[in-house]
């Protein structure tokens, strides 16, 4: 591996939007054979400056070496050709299509403008076989886990023949497994000559794999250091330009009498199977519950069922003693219901809407925000204001549309209006997805306020650090069942990987005390 | 225009003097404009909610057939009754022919665009069956009784004997009321939310198949409502018609015209309503076919809907003052 | 009437009608999947109509009894440049689909009369020189038994439609070209980065729609109505928009659609000469075939999923 | 501007064209002439169409060659503006303003063209009672106005007599367009024809629906002749054109001896194909001819106030061209109209007595 090589420089890029700078007069270089990470808050102008690389954007200023060479990347075709690949943080992938049609789209396989499936599909075979990317050439993507999706995402650019890959906030989405097996192959990619720039908020991750990491903060690029020899804390601070501490600070629980109490749940899935079958959990005043697991085994089902969303097939769900089984959203939310949506954009606000209209959205129909059928707009105003304040979302004003701010306003402005309501149960799913580490603190804070409060508290998330952090107890959800509930300061990390993976508490227990080489490889495969 | 011999100014002036310059056709452009404010708001309500009623032609039928057919069962009730109650009348059975459609997509998601399609041919048959009969010997029924007129003395008087009416002034209140409803109701925000975000309106425990039905039982009872005031207002009776009511489709280009705005579409309505009546004029004053008229209405909504290219040009001019950075949107 | 006889008076007018409907949706579902919404099928059918009778009545001395077919051509090229205005608009100029496609069913009828006006002084053409007669299918008709019923003495154009709808098919489903217009219409954003011009592939939609819809058009001029005038359309764009969504915008289900709609409205008028039918009051065979439309669609087709992205702006990223 | 045949062309011996007077109705007429021309009469007079222009190859056509013949009989330039006017309707909202506009432009008559004209003529007559009207294909009892209607059953009857002497198959389609009034009179003539000459010839009979849809008019025209008719005769406007098309694909495709009647103008034209024409024949109606009428009678005699003009086979009103008929039938024909000239056949004019009426055959 010659370290010197470099294979990308990025001299003084700069990228205006508007008015705004979202890249500073940034410098980059990577090397050939090496794993670069970009480190940065979110918004700092890591995703724009992978874009500008990738042939997206336009800089408006700058230059770009590719192997030496200066080059200007006009479209992701010319990116293409200079072996350049970007996996998206919002994977570009289309549903309906299969693996195969993904991953050629654009380079098919034809022959007189016809495309040859077979062929291709034995090519992506191939191709993922040779890379150990496993993955069904014919499965429809809307069919596949998330890792799946990815490993089709890297495959896109492999198929490209790219020599560059950039990874756009790989892991967000994935199990500890995932990630780890994702590591492993960046490593097996880099033997193989490839470089990589990997985007991450994930300090661990960049210790991990990386050799050099490249920090940038509000659009300027701080420093390209040494992994090695450069400590968590240290990349923390540069990153966020202030020191900054990681462990959430909570005081042990004091649960009281159960809020939530869940007998023989039975969901079915929109397509009909069961995607829940037959839990039974109790969510207690006074302690934050974790559901952990790995999309697709029921979470966001439960979660659904719980709030009204989704039809129970059978069972019964008790909130504060009231029976709330299939009852209509509304009067489980009037029960005592507070609901962090998975997907804030899609289900937890009206983009188009006003702050203050998005503010009110659970609200608006009952006094003092609504009276006699007619709209309240100045109660509505100045609540909205009260909580703008409160809560510290960050935004030009009340009037402004829910679509103007930035992510992780957005969901500060979700979590204050259901925190506000004081709902004897909160439900947070995916509170942090997608935010910085600022964001991500006060959120924290927040979820262990209410907890304090003796309010019940459900958490789910797919981050395994969040989850150990916030929770109470534990709960694992492998294929529609709770496989396991354990008390969050008892577990390690490796216990609940093998947990979610499906692998029975009792096996665990075994793999635990037994040697600890290589279970973890198996594990990931059986998923 | 000017390269098939026409001159395009004198067509223009004859519209607008035809049109201005007398009380007589200002009203006719009026009356014309209320029955547009109908199916344009119609239209408006249910595009807010997220649907396309193509429908508004078969529901303002719908309207007219039970208003005429309501007032001539009952032409002594006193005015003040029949009135209200024929226009009641018409507004509901629109309202019940938008429904079948809103109800239809809420429980099995049939699309509403086909389904109003087809309801409007049905309509149109239907209408024509009743009239030949249940409410007339032939193709045109009686005049509805004095009772059951929208006409005002002073209003006619006004404008030199047009059959401009009350149902300006319901449309006029109209207008406000469906502000009102969509800015300061509950359950006009209801409706846009849905129209918005069903999820998120979903999760706020909004019922989308509630807001759905709603939003097409007003869309269709404002058709409906247009429907009895073209049927008692402007015509005072109902004839066996040959193709639906083109009336029903101007609905939706008033709409888009208005930008989804009641005021705006109100303003389109009296615009539309201005070169619906003065194009009459322009092949007498000016020997132009007045087929040049639909045109110009084409060409307004369509630089009224690409107004993303004036924006541009608008913030082109902006980014020019301000500095040569090559910035901003592109072409 | 002897069953075979009834099956060839329903198979032939049902397709009869169906002609014009199945080319519009095909065209129709070009756009579409591309997400671009097209109501202007309306409009577009009536400009090759118009074209397709002005190209009848002109170059009938050169073609003579090809001319109509020549005609679809000349109705598909006026149909693929009017559509150029709903492409540039509403991909271009960000215009709302909605509002865009009614401008051209706006425009359209205004135009083509206007213009009909300026050639022919009058507001019709007047009988084409040469209007497509029946066809008998070739070899197919000579089967026995059902030859006759289904291929002979039937319309040209339906058989032209439903080939073309088994080509549609292939082009989407099986063609390079047919993978990225529909990726174009689920994920426009996707298929940008991997290089995939998203405008082009959208004009590439709209375009064909405007062929395919201007072939419906000159269809509907020279097979049924033997003239041009402002009721040679007459809704017939909408109905092929509904065929359109009910196929659930794939080309066979279109062509389906369409071919139902055609039978539907072929059994309330041959079914007076059916005995059951035959007592059925006529205002019920008037309104069946839209009553059926929506009882199968509630019943049977259930929810029709669309294209993903369509309807939106797509906006390049720079 | 015009197209070859139209319905106005057997126009009566012109009546004196040397000018009359003009006093009662026509107040103001500054519209016409501006003295230059020295023979011509200040009458002045206007039209407005139902849902169509006078480029209609229909009705409004017809009325407005009609009156374009008028003017050129009487001095003026037969060009629009030059003591004729029309006023384009779109749609029946428009009717009442148009009439009203001609009423401010100052005819001495205006005609409204159709019957969907009669409730906004006899609206905009009782607000100007000093305005003469004329109203064709309707009847008006205003004192001002003057209705010109249509024997239409007369001519029909004629088409039947073709029809029934022409058929070969012994049955005989007859489409209409929208049931009513209007058609109801062709259907009733077209069936007493056909049973006068034969009572066993079967008339099928079916309405469109529409006047518009040439596809629903091919899909019952194809119903009729696979069930055996061989002739049939439309009155449904565009609906109508399917008929042809569905007759010629037939000839074309080896059928033989497939007839079709045209209405209201002589559609002779429609129905070429290569082996010749298929148009039996076209009944005609006369709404140019009877504007003529109307208008010399008014100028003689003075204004037929509240009178109902039928004009029939008599007068011209209405006819039927003598087409691809044989000599047997046009003999049959020639013979048949001599009798309802001279009342010796009395044609009924109705069947239509209300609901289901036109399914009662
Ligand atoms: N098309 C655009 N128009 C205007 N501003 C934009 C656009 N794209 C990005 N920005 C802004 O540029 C800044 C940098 O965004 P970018 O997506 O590069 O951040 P990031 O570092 O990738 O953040 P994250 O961690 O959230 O992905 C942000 O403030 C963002 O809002
Ligand atoms: N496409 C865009 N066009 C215009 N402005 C944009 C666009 N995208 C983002 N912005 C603006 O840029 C700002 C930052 O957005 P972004 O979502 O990237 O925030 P962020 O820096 O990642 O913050 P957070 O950590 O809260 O997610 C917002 O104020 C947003 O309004
Ligand atoms: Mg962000
Ligand atoms: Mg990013």
């Amino acid at each position: 591996m010659s370290q010197t090589q470099k294979v990308i420089e990025m001299k003084g890029i700069t990228k205006m939007f508007g008015d705004f700078k979202a890249n500073d007069n940034i410098h980059l270089e990577v090397r050939k054979g090496e794993i670069h990470a970009l480190l940065g808050e979110n918004g700092a102008g890591k995703s724009t400056l992978m874009n500008i690389l990738s042939g997206l954007l336009e800089p408006t200023s700058g230059e770009i070496k590719v192997n030496g060479e200066t080059v200007s990347i006009d479209s992701p075709d010319t990116a293409n050709r200079l072996g350049i690949g970007m996996v998206h943080q919002h994977f570009m992938l289309v549903d309906k299509f299969t693996v195969t049609e993904n991953i050629m789209l654009g380079k098919e396989k034809h022959r007189f403008g016809f495309i040859d499936q077979k062929d291709a599909e034995k090519d992506v075979q191939k191709l993922s076989d040779q890379y150990g990317l496993s993955v069904d050439p014919k499965a429809r993507i809307e069919s596949i886990t998330v890792g799946m999706q990815q490993r089709a995402e890297i495959l896109k650019t492999l198929y490209r023949g790219a020599d560059i890959l950039i990874f756009d906030e790989p892991t967000g989405v994935l199990t500890p497994q995932e990630i780890e097996e994702l590591m492993g192959i960046m490593k097996k990619l880099v033997s193989e000559g490839k470089s990589i720039i990997l985007i991450t908020h994930k300090l661990d991750e960049i210790k991990q794999v990386a050799d050099r990491c490249t920090v940038i903060r509000r659009g300027k690029s701080i420093d390209t250091v040494d992994v090695q020899t450069t400590s968590q804390q240290e990349l923390a601070d540069m990153m966020v330009g202030r020191s900054v501490s990681f462990k959430v600070e909570k005081g042990a629980s004091q649960p009281k009498e159960p809020v939530l109490s869940i007998k023989d749940l039975v969901v079915k899935e929109a397509r009909g199977y069961d995607a829940v079958k037959g839990i039974n959990l109790e969510v207690k005043a006074g302690e934050v519950l974790g559901i952990a697991g790995v999309d697709g085994n029921g979470q966001s089902e439960l979660i659904q069922a719980i709030t009204g969303l989704a039809k129970v097939d059978s069972g019964t769900i008790t909130l504060d003693g009231k029976d709330i089984t299939n009852m209509k959203p509304r009067k489980i939310t009037e029960t005592g219901l507070g609901h962090i949506p998975e997907d804030r954009q899609k289900f937890g606000l009206i983009l188009p809407m006003t702050l203050e209209e998005n503010m009110t959205l659970q609200s608006y129909y009952h006094e003092p925000f609504s009276k006699n059928g007619f709209l309240q707009h100045k109660e509505i105003k100045q609540y909205s204001k009260k909580l703008i304040e409160e809560f510290d979302v960050r935004t030009t004003s009340e009037e402004a549309p829910a679509a103007s701010l930035s992510g992780g306003n957005q969901q500060k402005a979700i979590i204050a209006r259901e925190i506000d309501r004081d709902p004897s149960l909160l439900i947070a799913a995916q509170p942090t997805r997608g935010l910085d580490v600022g964001a991500i603190e006060y959120i924290h804070k927040r979820l262990i306020e209410q907890r304090d409060n003796g309010k019940a508290v459900m958490l789910m998330s797919y981050e395994l650090d969040e989850i150990m952090n916030v929770s109470d107890r534990i709960a694992v959800m492998y294929d529609g069942n709770i496989i396991a509930i354990v008390n969050a300061d008892e577990t390690s990390e490796k216990e609940l990987g093998l947990l979610m993976a499906g692998v029975s508490p009792d096996r665990v227990q075994e793999e635990l005390s037994g040697s600890n080489g290589k279970e973890r490889q198996t594990v990931a495969k059986s998923k | 225009m000017l390269a098939f011999g026409y001159n395009p100014i004198t067509a223009y002036e004859a519209m607008i003097m035809g049109v201005f310059g007398s009380p007589y056709f200002f009203g006719e452009a009026l009356r014309q404009a209320t029955i547009l404010t109908f199916s344009g708001l119609g239209f408006a309500i249910a595009f807010k909610a997220g649907f396309f009623n193509i429908g508004i032609s078969g529901q303002l039928l719908a309207g007219w057939v039970s208003a005429i057919w309501f007032a001539l069962a009952f032409p002594d009730l006193p005015r003040l009754i029949l009135v209200p109650a024929t226009l009641i009348i018409g507004m509901v059975f629109g309202a019940i022919w938008a429904g079948i459609a809103g109800a239809l997509r809420a429980y099995f998601g049939t699309s509403e665009v086909i389904v109003t399609i087809m309801l409007n041919y049905t309509a149109l048959h239907t209408t024509n069956y009743i009239i030949r009969n249940f409410l007339a010997v032939g193709n045109t029924t009686e005049r509805v009784s004095e009772n059951a007129s929208l006409r005002i003395d002073w209003l006619t008087n006004l404008t030199a004997g047009s059959r401009l009416n009350l149902g300006f002034f319901i449309a006029i209140a109209v207008v406000v009321l469906y502000w009102v409803f969509m800015t300061h109701m509950t359950s006009g925000f209801e409706v846009r939310a849905v129209g918005l975000n069903p999820n998120a309106s979903t999760y706020a425990g909004m019922s989308a198949e509630k807001n759905i039905i709603l939003s097409m039982l007003i869309s269709g009872g404002l058709a409906g409502l247009g429907g009895a005031i073209h049927g008692i207002g402007t015509f005072g009776n109902l004839f066996t018609q040959n193709a639906l009511p083109n009336i029903g489709f101007n609905g939706i280009a008033v709409a888009l015209l208005g930008l989804g705005n009641p005021f705006g579409t109100f303003l389109a309505s009296i615009l539309f309503g201005i070169l619906d009546v003065g194009s009459g004029f322009m092949p007498n004053r000016a020997g132009v076919p007045d087929e040049m008229a639909s045109i110009v209405i084409a060409a307004i909504i369509f630089f009224v809907g690409a107004n993303y290219v004036i924006r541009l040009l608008i913030d082109k001019v902006k980014t020019n003052k301000k500095s040569d950075l090559e910035g901003g949107e592109e072409a | 009437m002897n069953l075979p006889t009834l099956l060839q008076l329903i198979v032939s007018s049902s397709l009869m009608y169906a002609a014009p409907l199945i080319f519009t949706a095909l065209g129709g579902t070009f756009s579409e999947r591309s997400g671009v919404v097209n109501i202007g099928l309306e409009g577009i059918m009536v400009m090759g109509a118009f074209m397709s009778a002005i190209f009848n009545l002109e170059f009938y001395g050169t073609f003579g009894n090809m001319t109509p077919w020549l005609g679809l051509l000349a109705g598909g090229v006026i149909g693929l440049l009017f559509s150029l205005l709903h492409g540039v608009a509403s991909i271009h100029l960000r215009a709302d689909h909605i509002v865009s496609g009614t401008v051209i069913n706006l425009a359209a009828p205004a135009l083509a009369v206007f213009l009909t006006r300026a050639f022919y002084g009058a507001a019709q053409t007047g009988p084409l020189a040469r209007s497509f007669g029946f066809s008998n299918i070739p070899l197919l008709h000579r089967i026995p038994v059902i030859g006759p019923i289904l291929f002979g003495n039937t319309s040209g154009p339906a058989f032209l439609g439903i080939l073309t709808a088994i080509i549609a098919w292939f082009i989407l489903y099986k063609s390079r070209f047919g993978l990225r217009l529909r990726s174009v219409g689920e994920h426009p954003h996707a298929a940008e980065t991997l290089g995939i011009n998203v405008y082009m592939m959208k004009y590439a939609g709209v375009m064909i729609s405007g062929f395919l819809g201007g072939i419906g058009g000159a269809i509907q001029a020279q097979a049924i109505h033997n003239e041009f005038g402002i009721l040679t359309v007459a809704g017939q764009g909408f109905i092929a928009m509904a065929a359109m969504i009910f196929g659930k915008w794939n080309p066979l289900g279109a062509m389906g659609a369409a071919i139902f709609f055609g039978f539907a409205q072929s059994l309330a008028r041959v079914g007076n000469y059916i005995p059951i039918i035959q007592d059925v009051p006529s205002v019920w065979l008037q309104v069946l075939p839209y009553l059926l439309t929506i009882i199968i669609l509630v019943g049977v087709v259930g929810r029709s999923e669309a294209p993903k992205d369509l309807g939106n702006t797509f906006i390049k990223s720079k | 501007a015009c197209q070859g045949q139209d319905a106005g062309d057997p126009t009566p011996e012109d009546p004196d064209t040397e000018d009359t007077t003009v006093d009662e109705g026509g107040e103001d007429t500054e519209t016409d002439d501006n003295g230059d021309v020295t023979e011509t009469t200040d009458f002045s007079i206007g039209m407005i169409t139902d849902e169509g222009g006078v480029d209609d190859r229909s009705f409004n056509q017809s009325a407005w060659e009609g009156m374009m013949q008028w003017a050129e009989d009487n001095g003026y330039s037969g060009e629009r503006g030059d003591g004729i006017e029309y006023y384009q309707s779109n749609d029946s909202a428009d009717f009442v303003p148009n009439l009203n506009q001609a009423v401010a432009n100052g005819h001495d008559i205006i005609y409204g063209i159709g019957f969907l004209l009669e409730d906004s003529v006899n609206d905009v007559a009782d607000q100007n009672p000093d305005q003469w009207f004329g109203l064709v294909d309707a009847i008006s009892d205003r004192e001002n106005v003057v209705s010109l209607t249509f024997r239409d059953h007369e001519a029909a009857f004629l088409a039947g007599v073709a029809a029934a002497h022409t058929t070969e198959t012994g049955q005989v389609g007859f489409i209409g367009g929208i049931a009513g009034e209007v058609i109801d009179r062709f259907q009733t003539g077209f069936e007493a024809g056909v049973a006068h000459v034969d009572e066993s010839i079967e008339v099928d009979v079916q309405y469109a629906e529409s006047f518009s849809d040439a596809g629903i008019g091919q899909q019952i025209a194809a119903g009729m002749f696979t069930n055996g008719a061989d002739i049939i005769y439309h009155a449904a406007g565009a609906v109508g054109n399917g008929v042809f098309t569905e007759a010629r694909n037939r000839l074309e495709a080896g059928e033989e001896g497939l007839w079709v009647i045209g209405v209201d103008r002589d559609q002779e034209e429609e129905g070429n194909w290569e082996g010749g024409n298929f148009t039996l024949t076209s009944t005609l109606k006369g709404v140019g001819t009877s504007i003529i009428l109307a208008t010399d009678q008014t100028i003689e005699e003075g204004f037929p106030g509240a009178e109902n003009i039928a004009y029939g086979l008599e007068d011209e009103g209405v006819d039927l061209v003598r087409g691809n008929m044989s000599d047997e039938a046009w003999e049959a024909v020639e013979e048949a109209r001599q009798q309802i000239i001279d009342g010796e056949i009395e044609v009924p004019e109705f069947t239509y007595s209300g609901p289901e009426a036109e399914e009662s055959e």
